[in-house]
């Protein structure tokens, strides 16, 4: 299998749905002619043309509505955010709109979209650059939220969500997108709403998606040196949730640590807490523990910054924790 | 660009074709009118809920406009869309039992007065967002040059919306990437109970065009005959030079804002309101018909008398229509099977 | 004291506060001419004047953030979105703007806002206009968020939100402006923050807010008839969240429900859950559960609707469950 | 109603006043053009972290404006502010330890490169979501004539920032209420990649005033002294008449869109830039205080020197100075005391 980025893998799925259905197309800022802004478009332009790569102003509402119109006409769009923290511009389009139109039309207009981009924080953006807004859109029933953590699943999925009929929210990350990874060629689909195991581990779960995932790994490895085993659960999808695999794993751990980059508040981690206290109650031999981003907006300064963010060593004290070792 | 002038020409002379399709523009007149006020006493019984703005006043403006298009294009309107849905061809018993949520309505009951959808028709919504369709408009029409199709993206909204970074952002790119969309503006005046020149910093319109380079006309909207023609001109428009245009249709909301608003009070009075009534678009059309000869006052009973049948069949219908089965509550929030293709 | 509507007492909170700080104004769509949209705002365009009671276009996103520019300046905005439906348009002005502004100035610049208007579903208004998203500001820090149920904590709260020196989002309902009760007269003020026991109890707790506090002591009463004592804490501020009143109640009772009229994934029932088994895990006699809005955009159809919203014998159901009678 | 015209008027004659100002125009200039060349060296040293856009190129504009208008004034930006910050007044050390992030910085190191503030100074940002300052600025103006005070709110963007709806709402309401604001467009003809013509329809920004009947003007960029003389007129329309303007202010950017773009490649040649760099802003003014006797070229070295004395000063001041104490995490989210007034 060929080693690619995570940002070479989306490239790869983009040019081979792009390649199969002459309806899927590309729009967003700087898409072509810059090549991305994070570079993910690279050579599209060329390959596929002005038409179905589309470089926009910078109107976020105006070209997710326009998206949105074109999947009602039965397209395929595509629709890049340069990063999710300008998609609050556009989020009546993809919640009043995408969400609603198969509901409110009884069934008879589907809205078969993509919204991607980079989500989260990058280094020293600041708060203004550096949100993570996944629990929002997973709040949300008529989208689903999909954000691979490898370059193997960032393809699979990103394919899976281009077929799919319904409008989806991509989440990928800038401090993703040059981790490598082998990535199987071609036709490689990895189906939505299925959670993986990163890591097979019998001390604790550590529930974790997106950037968080290699947050999880580090501190597996970590905890292995000190005896203690901990599986690595990637949730992969948001919405639908697997809540099936998640109580797979903790009702073996018995114990779980949530791991997630965003605010705690509400986060993708209180709804887990809750899928699992109401379902395996009692499997629990201690409560469910969280790491989240800090509760404060993102500040600039580099050392602020990292204590801000969720890193291994909370994750580790978190596990200990859970497991009464301190 | 107003191409207004052009609009002064004298009517074609009336063959029977012709006087057949005038004809027809006042039947479906009659037909939103008398739709319209049947939907406003069935609201006052409770067997329509939430909010239901009624169009009466302004059916020239969708009747007009609609008469201009191919059964192919694209229609996407606001909340008050009642006219637009009839006269795009919807049937009036699919209407109203939208509105009283049944089943056989045409959004199967889960849409209501402000999401009437039929897409067999192309006619896709329906929208309650101020704004939020007009890009959509543009993504169709998009999606209508991506396909190299002949079709045209229409889209109806109030004069309130232009205000709203929505349809600065939709036009802009419709004008920058040639798109073939029209943008239909029907000004009655009044954003709820704001008038035009409490909201808008200039008070034409169709100048809005003008930051965008895109073709604009004012159009008399109480005269369905002028609404076509403009209309028409910008079909054409969008269908060989695939140029987007913007449409200033003045015309004015006899009703309240929506049900629960009296027709005159704190932001309009009823002297005003009785002014604008003297040009009832029925009734001046139906002067006009008289006029060329084409229909009579017998004619034009008669075709009431049609329509009446037609929305009390409808009502009955509607009324005696199921709700939806309990599971619909379920159903259609994402794709049968989990939408994987 | 007087008798007073949740509307009537939300309209002598602004009076008041706008006599009182020549600094307050009233920005909205229909506020003024109109009275309001659902007339909170009836006779404060006489009382007050044009340039303090504004009638504004339809553009939530530039009147937001006119209002955040101006408090900026030092005025006390009130901005009124017809309702939180249509705030999304504004919802980068609340984020990225109001809940950035002190922090990324270093504390510099404050931003003392009120974002108001009614959340969640009203009669048939189907889905565009029928979403509750207290969950969605709650989890984002630099915001506060205020949801009153009763007249006199609509009265309190609002006078409260509008000397802070915050940015508040400000979550009132339209099915609730029409309810009676006792207001004080004049200088009364409710804390943000503060929880309020609103039927005490012993055997669970019903964690509830806004309209779903009305759900709960509807329950809570049928179930005292089959001799089932519980606990109704309204939590009036979402966030920052009450917990020492949530686990002082749910410590006692050993059981808890907690009924929100939003989606269940990732709403503030799931953080309230995330806290309760994280610091009183041992207290609990049983999973928290959650009764909330069906994951469906709102339906239309009334008797849909009925099914899709969050009412006392869901509750009561959920409350037998919690006490193992079911 | 392009104003243009009046530009083009004789210069004053060249009090000792006047020959002073035009000496520390030219100083300040300087000033941002050595602080970026330095911040853009410390970005490739790592000292300097996230997003960084440099003003190069832009540094008549800021400084011309900026003249224009008196201390009790509003500031609005957005995130290529660093030449606004400091021809406002802040001081090169406390923008400088704001890039690098730490507690001295002007915003405590909290917000970085794009988000400088001074509140003593008026200077209120530094934004980085294009488009988002344009309503606060909007408001800051709204605040003034609340208050009836003499204040007028400025704020600056790029022309890609006309497109996005919160330009249209803003002006709109600006216009519609006659508030004090100037809505400064520093057209510098790319938005990141995309050139101005691959984004507006229109190609001549300040013609967007039209949409809102608003007082407009195209200003040449590279001489500060007509972008002093045509915000000069804007402010005092804006005190005077309370009325907004729109001033496009045609510029260009010499360095890459940040420290991440190089300065010419995919979408403008090596050519194109040399081509713009003949009217530096700079050298232009330099050439014109020689042409009237104000500074000779030893002049020009002796600022020169100066301002970069002063920058190598802000530099090590910056380089030594202490990070935030990790506290400061917490603080500033709210208001101490939780706010309660
Ligand atoms: C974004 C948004 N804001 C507010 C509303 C509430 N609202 C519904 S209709 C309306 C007035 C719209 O006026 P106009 O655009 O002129 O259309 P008309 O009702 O006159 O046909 C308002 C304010 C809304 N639906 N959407
Ligand atoms: C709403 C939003 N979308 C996208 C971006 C990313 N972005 C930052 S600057 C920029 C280009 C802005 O160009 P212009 O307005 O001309 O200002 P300039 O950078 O030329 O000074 C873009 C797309 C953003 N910050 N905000
Ligand atoms: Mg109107
Ligand atoms: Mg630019």
């Amino acid at each position: 299998m060929a080693v690619l980025t995570y940002r070479d893998a989306l490239n790869q799925a983009l040019r081979e749905e792009m390649a199969r259905d002459g309806g899927v197309f590309l729009m967003g800022e700087e898409v072509g002619v810059y090549q991305g802004a994070y570079k993910v478009s690279r050579g599209l332009l060329d390959e596929f043309g002005p038409m179905r790569v589309v470089d926009t102003p910078i109107t976020e509402l105006g070209f997710a509505g326009l998206g949105v119109g074109a999947a009602m006409a039965g397209l395929r769009p595509v629709i890049e955010f340069m990063t999710w923290n300008f998609a609050l511009l556009a989020i009546d389009q993809v919640v009043n709109a995408a969400a609603k139109l198969r509901y409110m039309s009884g069934g008879q207009v589907a809205c078969p979209i993509v919204f991607r981009g980079p989500g989260g924080a990058a280094l020293q953006l600041a708060s203004q650059h550096s949100q993570a807004f996944e629990s929002w859109y997973a709040h949300v029933p008529g989208l689903k939220v999909v954000m691979p953590a490898t370059p193997a699943d960032a393809k699979g999925l990103l394919k899976s969500a281009i077929r799919d009929e319904d409008p989806i929210v991509f989440i990928e990350g800038e401090m993703l997108y040059n981790t490598k990874g082998e990535v199987p060629e071609g036709e490689h689909l990895v189906p939505i709403g299925k959670a993986d195991v990163k890591r097979a581990g019998t001390d604790l779960t550590l529930v974790c998606h997106s950037k968080s995932v290699q947050v999880a790994l580090k501190a597996a490895e970590q905890l292995a040196q000190e005896g203690i085993s901990a599986e690595v659960l990637d949730l992969r999808t948001i919405r639908p949730l697997d809540v099936p695999a998640i109580l797979e794993s903790v009702a073996r751990t018995h114990r779980c640590v949530v791991v997630e980059e965003g605010w705690a508040f509400a986060g993708v981690g209180a709804q887990v807490v809750d899928e699992i206290q109401r379902e395996i109650f009692d499997e629990l031999d201690a409560p469910v523990l969280r790491v989240t981003g800090a509760d404060v907006p993102m500040p600039y300064n580099k050392h602020l910054e990292k204590a801000a963010k969720a890193d291994p060593p909370k994750v580790i004290a978190a596990a200990k924790r859970v497991l009464y070792l301190e | 660009m107003a191409r207004t002038a052009a609009s002064k020409a004298a009517p074609p002379a009336i063959d029977a074709a012709t006087a057949e399709s005038w004809r027809q523009w006042l039947r479906q007149m009659l037909l939103i009118r008398r739709f319209e006020e049947k939907a406003g006493e069935a609201y006052s019984l409770g067997k329509i809920g939430g909010f239901c703005h009624l169009y009466i006043g302004q059916e020239a403006v969708a009747v007009g406009s609609i008469a201009a298009l191919g059964p192919q294009d694209y229609l996407v309107t606001s909340y008050r869309e009642h006219g637009h849905a009839l006269a795009r061809g919807l049937s009036a018993r699919a209407c109203m039992a939208e509105l009283f949520g049944k089943a056989a309505g045409c959004s199967g009951g889960k849409g209501g007065s402000m999401h009437l959808f039929d897409a067999s028709l192309g006619f896709l919504g329906g929208h309650g967002i101020v704004g939020g369709h007009i890009p959509l408009a543009t993504g169709l029409a998009f999606a209508s040059k991506y396909r190299d199709e002949d079709r045209v993206a229409v889209c109806w909204f109030g004069e309130a919306a232009v205000n709203n970074g929505a349809f600065h952002e939709a036009l802009n790119m419709a004008a920058l990437w040639k798109l073939p969309a029209i943008y239909i503006c029907e000004n009655n005046r009044y954003g709820m109970g704001t008038a035009l020149e409490r909201a808008s910093a200039i008070y034409d319109i169709s100048e809005r065009a003008c930051s965008y380079d895109m073709a604009n006309e004012v159009v008399d909207g109480q005269d369905v005959l002028e609404v076509y023609r403009a209309t028409a001109r910008a079909v054409e428009r969008a269908r060989t030079e695939k140029h987007p245009t913007l449409l200033e249709i003045r015309t004015y909301r006899f009703m309240g804002h929506s049900m629960s608003d009296p027709i005159h009070g704190h932001y309009r009075t009823r002297e005003e309101v009785e002014e604008h009534r003297k040009r009832d678009p029925i009734t001046v059309w139906a002067k006009r018909l008289a006029d060329d000869g084409v229909l009579d006052d017998e004619g034009v009973k008669a075709l009431d008398a049609d329509v009446i049948t037609e929305v009390e069949d409808a009502y009955r219908f509607a009324d005696a229509a199921p709700d939806p089965a309990p599971e619909a509550l379920w159903a259609d929030v994402y794709a049968p099977l989990g939408g994987e293709a």
